[in-house]
């Protein structure tokens, strides 16, 4: 999996390209976790635009970012679904707690 | 008539998981399913061999075995570990059910193997192992289509 | 270090000659591999699996067992049959030199896996049937580059 | 693997895509001997621009088709081929019976 990040004001948006499950949940923990903790990002935009598998290892680690994050007062958004990802986003019921935006541009109008 | 296995073994690597996705497509690929078949079937796989990998062996190392099985086109996935098995199994079918919470797991793997999946069974005995057999069927849209036409 | 294996059995049917590449060139994926390297295993495997559903097994069903290992920047590659075996191995590595010349073949099977793997040894009782045990040092050219650079 | 068939004058063009083994030689075979019992194309241009593999099965229905045509007065030859099968092309001394040009027209300006 490949990772692209950038700070957009307080918005860190983070692409992911390739395959998000257990193997590679953990490099994408550590590379959000290491940029919140600078403490300049607020909120989290994932650009799933080009992620090709995912399954319940990527929402587990959506889901734990989106504890920490919201924890401290900021929000997390999804961007760029592809249908496979979405199937497993509304059966998983994280669509009711984590907004989904066709865009980056959309998603950053709405933070 | 279509009628082929494949008996794969492989050490419990989190490396492993995409390797038995592409096992796994590779296999029904012969079946020519659609893009979406073969999306539930590599999701399928990856869950059960995931959950071997954290649960099963709890991280450390042990042997996964998958067993794929065609029959027309009728597609069966069994992937057993011989690892410390499941305690009570009705519980751990449950949406959001985790024993693992701390790993970050999401409790959906079961869930998903069964949305994605037209039969999902599991044997498992504590302190032996699990079994997951999941059955699919491919094409079947494609079978009426052809009836139809 | 890199430390891998996979045992996979498949029956000895022509379709899954691209099943037994798709398996390796996964498997091998995990050393990062060159295009060409990738290119080399393919074939080897192919070779070897091809000639235990032409010969060992003369169009028969019987089954097939490929183990790879990683260990380091070595790749080992096992590809085994229970079939007929054979009489002359120094013969049958000849160039050209084949059984079945009816079914085309070009007698040109060991000649290609000893050229693009590094270790080619093969071990056959006639009658029990055959191991043949290539080995492929992957990344030998990137290697070096990096001591260098 | 697929297989586009092109009558140029006695030329049977022979376009290959895919991969070609064992499993796919027999179709190969099948099909480029079908056409020659029509006794319409002397010669064989084999385009092997598309083929992503090629094992010594296909070594041997090529070498299988070379012998039936060339009993017959006509020619074989082959095109566009990429590197990973001119390596076994010139391993197997292929090339020393069967010419290769880079492109279709330069084969039929040559048979
Ligand atoms: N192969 C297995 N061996 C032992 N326990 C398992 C196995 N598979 C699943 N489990 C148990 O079932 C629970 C639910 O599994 P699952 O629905 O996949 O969710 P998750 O993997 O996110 O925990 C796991 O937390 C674990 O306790
Ligand atoms: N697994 C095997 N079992 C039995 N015989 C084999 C096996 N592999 C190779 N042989 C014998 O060795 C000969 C040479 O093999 P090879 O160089 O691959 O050429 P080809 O497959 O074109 O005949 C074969 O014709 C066959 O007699």
């Amino acid at each position: 999996m490949e990772i692209e990040l950038k700070l957009v004001r307080k918005n860190l948006i983070v692409r992911l390209k390739g395959e998000l499950d257990h193997h590679t949940a953990s490099c994408f923990r550590e590379e959000v976790e290491r940029e919140f903790e600078k403490e300049i990002a607020q909120n989290l935009v994932l650009n799933l635009g080009e992620l090709t598998f995912m399954d319940s290892s990527g929402l587990g680690v959506i889901l734990g970012r989106y504890r920490r994050i919201t924890e401290k007062g900021g929000k997390v958004v999804v961007t760029n679904m592809q249908p496979q990802v979405e199937r497993l986003y509304s059966l998983s019921g994280l669509q009711k707690i984590i907004p989904h935006y066709r865009r980056e541009e959309e998603a950053l109008r709405n933070l | 008539m279509v009628q082929n296995f494949l008996k794969l073994e492989i050490p419990s690597k989190s490396e492993n998981e995409s390797l038995a996705r592409i096992v796994i497509s590779a296999f029904a690929a012969q079946l020519d399913p659609t893009i979406e078949e073969i999306s539930d079937l590599k999701i399928a796989v990856s869950e059960a061999v995931t959950n071997a990998i954290i649960h099963a062996y709890d991280s450390e190392e042990g042997i996964i075995y998958i067993h794929a099985f065609l029959e027309e086109n009728k597609l069966t996935l069994e992937v057993i570990d011989h690892g410390m098995g499941i305690e009570d199994l009705e519980q751990a079918r449950q949406p959001l059910f985790t024993t693992k919470p701390e790993l970050e797991r999401s409790g959906m793997g079961f869930t998903i193997m069964e949305s994605f999946m037209d039969k999902v069974e599991v044997e498992s005995f504590p302190g032996q192992g699990t079994t997951v057999r999941m059955v699919k069927e491919i094409n079947k849209n494609k079978k009426v289509q052809s009836k139809e036409g």
